[in-house]
């Protein structure tokens, strides 16, 4: 079935990616470390696979007893679960805030309370509310989508370009707009038509119909998500249109199966990592068992780790195939 | 039952009227035509303040057609619920259901064993599917005596979640050409999904306003103690009404199939809330009792059209929200106004 | 026209129209302090619209309203109430969630800065029903526990606790019995001791009779008389509302033949030991074909719930119904429709119509099956149907699309009828069948209902009015506390023979 | 007035017997107990789960204090919601209000100007903005006769909007001492807003069951056109009910601030449903004429323990959905029970 990829190659996966990161020694089993994990609603692929490699991640190792919360986008809800965890006394909180300001001051308490707080992706407002910090590069997406579409329309000023943005009220989606706004204006290019869906497929088709009757001569599309991606391509077949390529973002496997097709719109993609929260893990079991990333000299694990966003092509798809993602 | 007194007369007896005069002004046939009228008012409204600000070609084909396909899956689903509002009910599962179904017949599609079975399996699973969940609706509210709202409620967040064990919460990519070669190819210019919008509501029409089964459900909305007595089985009515509104979620999730080539839980989300709201803006009554396919359907073409405006705009999601506010309200006093006029005559 | 001293209201001209609708036509109506004054008037003459004029409900399209020799209007129900005007409606007007204090009190509670003061409203209000004479309700019972009589009861201590100097009545009777009526007129006798009008509005002349002063007549919206007395014989009354002479009751002077009262042997409906825990037990009789049983009693002694049992709507807890022989089964009203039973029950409005449909489709609710064609409607035929009945009931108006909420409401009890008339039935159940349905249309419902029983129908008529149920039946039996204490040929038995029986029972 | 046809009866006229026997059962002080033993019952069945399953703690001071503390906002918003459910209407606007509300009196607060004012201008300024949201639903409802359900649709889409204009998507930061120090506070060991849910709730219930504005709620809800006749001025009535009701929102905004140091248009998205539901299934009639602010208080902690009880267990997020879809009905069929057997005693 379409998810069974997922189960046989992530495990490989994240073996060698802990293997190169921890080295031999990080994976000896040490005293057991309980971690609370709480994510927003897995209301889409990317998120579910962030769960899920989280997970998979602890289920690998068998000195992590992972709590996880019910995923949600209410905030109200999603600090009752973190002031759960401290209740509970966990080691540590993995937290992907469905909104990091929101959810600062709670983590802040954790931390006071002692426990290791790791924040993911969503960037808590407070420094000192978190441990290690992993981000994902939202604008670095932006930036590196614009940057591909300036490669492949620079030399055309007036060549039209079109968004397909996410959830246009998440602070996330307007740091990519804006990094993709920027990159482009270095190329004298701008957006000349952009709508925004919400992350889902059906919200991604009625967008880009919406788009495609909007605009009827386009020469790039970037879409901000593969998971709305698979829509977006329902819409541009069902209209018939061919004369622009496309450019997505996260990097799904299906998006990637595009790309390694020759005749399909969609020539690169910009990676998002789905494996945030299962590097989060990994940090928190490192440092609340106080051993470190083998591989730095430094004896404590960093504070922030910045994952990098890089674009996907037919030219170094097969690289990233193996750790996409299902959407 | 001399307890029916204390539920039975409705909350304002006036302001009953006052919906009712909506809906009939004394006469039939007069007042539909001015309530549709309102409606067809608002809707030619926003044709010309499309053509305005996006040319001629907003009413060209390719418009009209992106605005069906767009309309077609709401619409089905509101066809459902105009008949469960019709009878007094509400059914806030629809979405959900449509999400369900669609996973479960891709699922299906998906197993190599179901690779080279007939797409038609493939569609009967998921209405299936949705008249199962219906069935389960009808049966907690009928029988179980559970409040429409909470039970459909309910529902809702079952049907999502169940929707997400099977899938995985991964996509579910269609592998079935044959459903392709039918379900997402054109038909005189327009794709499947907009003809089966078409006959849904035309079958919809008929059974509600040339049927038994219809007369029922307007006697059931209308008061179901007087239909009981007169030897209308409300219950199992009442059952089959959530049937039938869960088997045409079920279809909608087909049409959501073919319109995104795949299956996800994540499918109809919130539908609900727009489905409702195309059938109180078509004049049906959230009491009971009265109830329209036509005005339901061209309900379900203003909120498509209104959106294919915004974006032609290019307007900011948010601006798009205000605007779209107050047009409901706008549009129901319109209609209100036009109402009260035909009243009048 | 001639004021003298003593006169406290007039209402001149008054005029009311509706969509669709002209209610009042140039009404005028001259109250004096004091006094009882009766308006008499056919169903939908206009009676209700008239006093919902007088009490601010509706505004009138033209005429004025003269209080104490100067012009007032009421724009409002407010407006009305504290100029002393106080009304009991004909449609129910209490408010089920509330306790029945709660309810008399509505609008002016007796609170200090929005904080009700309970205790004085229920102490006030266990004054008033014991001068209604029914200290057994308590003022914190929720009045969704109330039957419908109960209710009247307590719209009338709200019309009493307001500070009134005209109190108004529409169809106060038509939900109680004559016990209850009995006490009903002491209260009135009290009121207009102390110089209170009031405004009485009732179907059954015999009432007018004893508590009247004056009468005014309103016929389609007009004053067709004014201020005759109450000594007025009963045909000049008929012949002023209707245009016509009957006296409904003698029109169907129940001809008690022994082939009427006997037939046992070949019974439609047989009762027997019917049992429903609460309401009544160990109910049994049969109805012959053509045969007329009346069940008399008291409000309360679980008639309704008897007829409601018979027609499916309830599920007896012991005993058997059999029609022409099949056991109906028990709480299926489907199951007792289609073998032919056909219940009008007493909420018309709640229980029996769906007000906001056109008359054709009320008429057609438990036939339409049969109209149509594999399921699909012949509304053609439905209307016909609907016309037929019509005609057959002289409905008015005689329109089968009008919107029944809209016709009054002894034209509605006709619709009513006109449903099972259409479906033709084996056994007919009437419960309260002329509850607030004029003279004219009284005869006609009884001469019907003759009529139905000629062509075999067995019927079993429920009615709070004795001397209806005498009339009507061949056979009586007399429900009191839910079970049947005597049975016996309608000829044998006077309304105080029956009244006895009642309270003999109830004691018992 | 015309808000209250908006309400959803239940289709089958039975199902409304059931229910107003929920209420009444037949005296109101046995059923109370009744119907409120059948909520409290649920909730000790919880609370045995949530022990089984994880420890004595669970009913440990710590984290009776978390599930209030979630609890508090829904609460808050619950208690208007009740006031205009059991008036017959319903407001869906409630969320987005509360969205709304917080942005606004946030963006205030992060204005310099308003750096150094007191904090009770900014709790003011939300209440205001709430209330003043109630209002248009108010007067659309009561005067422009606009179905509840549309007038508040309609409400929450714009609210929603223009929270995301006022804020520019940015959530609002909180730079106001005065401010933390007051509502960030524990007394007594529980957070202010805790504090805050309670007197609302208290206040709330003298409000429906000891003064004249309350009964008359219940009058509107129940026989709005015996209200009227018996001179309550029923669209007057009806709009100060909604404007109530939003102010509250505005005040769970201020919550929403507290908990949050941030303002945000995503605050609040879907309370609507948990609020109805939490209402609904503490035993006020969606019909109206019933209300009951304990009942109201004891469904929305059972929500607030049933979520809690899940997190303890870290069920699988697909699972919970599925288990939280039965416990409501489940929940609703054991008070159903009860209100019956209440009715036969
Ligand atoms: N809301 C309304 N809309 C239209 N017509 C109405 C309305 N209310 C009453 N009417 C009409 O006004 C006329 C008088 O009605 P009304 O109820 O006053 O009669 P009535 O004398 O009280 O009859 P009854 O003795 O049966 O109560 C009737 O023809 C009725 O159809
Ligand atoms: N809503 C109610 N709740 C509880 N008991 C009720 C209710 N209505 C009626 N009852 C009781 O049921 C029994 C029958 O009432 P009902 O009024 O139907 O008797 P009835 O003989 O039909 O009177 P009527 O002449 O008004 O039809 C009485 O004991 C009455 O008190
Ligand atoms: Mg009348
Ligand atoms: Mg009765």
């Amino acid at each position: 079935t379409s998810n069974e990829p997922a189960e046989e190659e992530t495990p490989a996966a994240e073996d060698d990616g802990g293997g190169e990161a921890g080295g031999g020694a990080n994976d000896e089993p040490g005293e057991t470390v309980v971690i609370g994990f709480s994510a927003p609603a897995a209301d889409h692929g990317w998120m579910a696979a962030i769960t899920e490699r989280a997970q998979e991640y602890a289920d690998e190792h068998s000195d992590i007893d992972l709590q996880v919360a019910e995923g949600t986008n209410d905030v109200n809800l999603q600090i009752s679960q973190v002031e759960q965890f401290i209740n509970d006394g966990v080691d540590a909180i993995v937290l992907l805030p469905f909104d990091g300001a929101a959810l600062t001051e709670v983590a802040l308490e954790a931390m006071e309370a002692g426990i290791v707080v790791v924040n993911v992706d969503r960037e808590f407002n407070d420094p000192n509310a978190a441990r290690v910090t992993v981000l994902g590069d939202n604008y670095g997406m932006g930036v590196s989508a614009g940057q591909y579409i300036c490669e492949q329309l620079g030399d055309n000023p007036d060549a039209i370009v079109a968004e397909i943005a996410g959830i246009d009220s998440l602070p996330l989606t307007q740091d990519r707009s804006q990094g993709f706004e920027d990159a482009l204006g270095e190329c004298g290019l701008d957006v000349d038509n952009r709508v925004a869906a919400d992350f889902t497929i059906q919200g991604g088709t009625a967008a880009t119909e919406q788009l495609l009757a909007a605009a009827p001569q386009i020469d790039a599309i970037w879409n901000h998500d593969d998971d709305q991606g698979v829509g977006v391509l329902a819409a541009i077949e069902t209209a018939g249109r061919d004369e622009f390529f496309l450019v997505g973002g996260a990097g799904s496997v299906n998006m990637m199966e595009e790309i390694q097709n020759p005749d399909s719109i969609v020539e690169a993609t910009v990676i998002y990592p789905s494996t945030q929260a299962a590097d989060g893990i990994a940090l928190a079991r490192l440092v609340v068992q106080g051993r470190s990333m083998s591989d730095l000299v430094e004896v404590e694990v960093p504070r922030l780790v910045q994952l990098y966003a890089p674009v996907v092509t037919a030219d170094n798809v097969e690289q990233y195939l193996p750790t996409a993602f299902e959407s | 039952m001399s307890g029916t007194p204390s539920a039975t007369p409705p909350p304002v007896e006036s302001a009953r009227v006052e919906e009712a005069a909506l809906e009939t002004g004394g006469r039939f046939a007069s007042s539909g035509l001015w309530r549709n009228l309102g409606l067809v008012i608002a809707l030619v409204l926003l044709c010309v303040v499309g053509i305005i600000t996006s040319g001629p070609d907003f009413v060209g084909g390719n418009n009209i057609v992106t605005i069906l396909r767009y309309a077609a899956i709401i619409g089905v689903l509101s066809i459902g619920m105009t008949f469960v509002i019709t009878a007094g009910g509400i059914d806030l599962s629809v979405g959900s259901v449509l999400g369900l179904a669609s996973v479960w017949a891709t699922t299906l599609a998906t197993q190599t064993i179901a690779a080279n079975t007939h797409w038609i399996v493939m569609v009967t699973t998921a209405v299936l599917v949705g008249a199962a969940c219906g069935l389960v609706n009808g049966v907690l509210i009928a029988y179980g005596k559970v409040v429409a709202f909470i039970a459909t409620l309910a529902m809702l967040v079952a049907a999502r979640g169940l929707a997400e064990i099977i899938s995985g919460k991964r996509n579910q990519n269609l592998e079935n050409n044959g459903f392709e070669a039918f379900w997402r190819d054109d038909f005189l210019g327009m794709q499947t999904i907009v003809w089966v919008f078409a006959v849904v509501a035309v079958l919809g029409w008929v059974l509600l306003n040339r049927t038994t089964f219809g007369r029922r459900t307007i006697a059931v909305g209308g008061n179901a103690e007087a239909a009981r007595l007169a030897g209308i089985k409300v219950r199992a009515h009442t059952t089959w009404l959530y049937v039938l509104c869960g088997a045409l979620a079920g279809l909608a999730g087909v049409m959501m199939i073919a319109r995104t080539t795949t299956g996800s839980s994540t499918h109809g989300t919130l539908y609900e809330l727009d489905v409702i709201a195309a059938v109180v803006v078509g004049g049906t009554l959230l009491i009971g009792g009265r109830g329209t396919i036509v005005g339901t359907v061209l309900g379900v073409l203003i909120f498509a059209t209104l959106s294919n405006v915004f974006t032609q705009n290019n307007l900011s999601i948010s601006v798009q929200s205000v605007a779209k506010g107050a047009i409901i309200v706008l549009a129901v006093l319109l209609q209100q106004q036009l109402a009260a006029r035909s009243r009048k005559t | 026209m001639v004021t003298d001293d003593r006169q406290l209201l007039r209402m001149e001209g008054i005029v009311k129209e509706f969509p669709g609708a002209l209610a009042l036509d140039g009404v005028d109506l001259e109250v004096r302090a004091g006094e009882v004054h009766c308006i008499l008037g056919q169903n939908g003459a206009g009676k209700s619209t008239l006093i919902k004029v007088l009490a601010g409900a509706h505004t009138p399209t033209a005429g004025r309203i003269v209080l104490d020799d100067d012009a007032v209007t009421f724009g409002s129900p407010v407006a009305a109430l504290r100029a002393g005007i106080a009304t009991m409606y004909q449609e129910l007007d209490v408010v089920d969630g509330l306790s029945v204090a709660e309810n008399v009190f509505l609008g002016h509670e007796l609170a200090t800065g929005s904080v009700v003061h309970r205790a004085a409203q229920h102490a006030r209000t266990r004054e008033l029903l014991a001068v209604l004479g029914h200290r057994e309700i308590s003022p914190r019972r929720e009045v969704a526990t109330l039957s419908a009589a109960g209710k009247q009861i307590v719209s009338m201590a709200r019309a009493l606790s307001r500070r009134a100097r005209v109190i108004v009545m529409d169809e106060p009777s038509a939900v109680l019995d004559s016990e209850e009526v009995a006490t009903l007129f002491r209260v009135v006798r009290e009121l207009t001791a102390r110089d209170i009008a009031v405004v009485y509005i009732s179907h059954r002349l015999e009432e007018i009779r004893e508590i009247g002063d004056r009468i005014t007549v309103l016929k389609d919206g007009r004053t067709v008389a004014a201020g005759l007395p109450a000594t007025t014989p009963t045909p000049d009354l008929i012949r002023l509302m209707t245009g016509r002479t009957v006296d409904p009751l003698r029109a169907v002077a129940a001809p008690h033949d022994a082939a009427g009262a006997t037939g046992t042997d070949s019974a439609v409906l047989e009762v027997e030991s019917l049992t429903l825990r609460g309401s009544y037990t160990d109910v049994a009789f049969s109805v012959g074909p053509g045969q007329i049983v009346g069940l008399a009693g008291l409000v309360g002694s679980g008639r309704s719930e008897i007829l409601e049992t018979i027609a499916g709507a309830r599920r007896a807890d012991a005993g058997r119904i059999r029609v022409g022989g099949v056991a109906l089964r028990a709480g299926s009203v489907a199951h007792a429709v289609s073998t032919g039973v056909g219940l009008c029950p007493e909420e018309r409005k709640s229980q029996g119509l769906l007000l906001d449909e056109p008359v054709y489709r009320n008429i057609t609710l438990a036939t339409f099956p049969r109209t149509s064609t594999a399921g699909f409607l012949d509304e053609g035929a439905e209307r016909a149907l609907a016309r037929e009945q019509i005609a057959a009931l002289q409905l008015r108006p005689e329109d089968p699309d009008r919107v029944t909420r809209t016709l009054s409401g002894g034209n509605q009890q006709k619709i009513l009828l006109g449903r099972w008339l259409a479906h033709g039935c084996r056994v007919l159940l009437l419960d309260e069948p002329t509850r607030g349905v004029d003279v004219g249309a009284r005869s006609e419902i009884y001469a019907l209902v003759r009529r139905l029983a000629e062509q075999g129908t067995a019927i079993v008529v429920v009615s709070s009015e004795i001397p209806e149920v005498l009339a009507l039946s061949d056979v009586v039996h007399v429900v009191s506390a839910g079970r049947i204490v005597h049975s016996a040929p309608a000829g044998s038995i006077d309304e105080h023979g029956v009244l006895d029986l009642v309270m003999e029972g109830a004691l018992a």
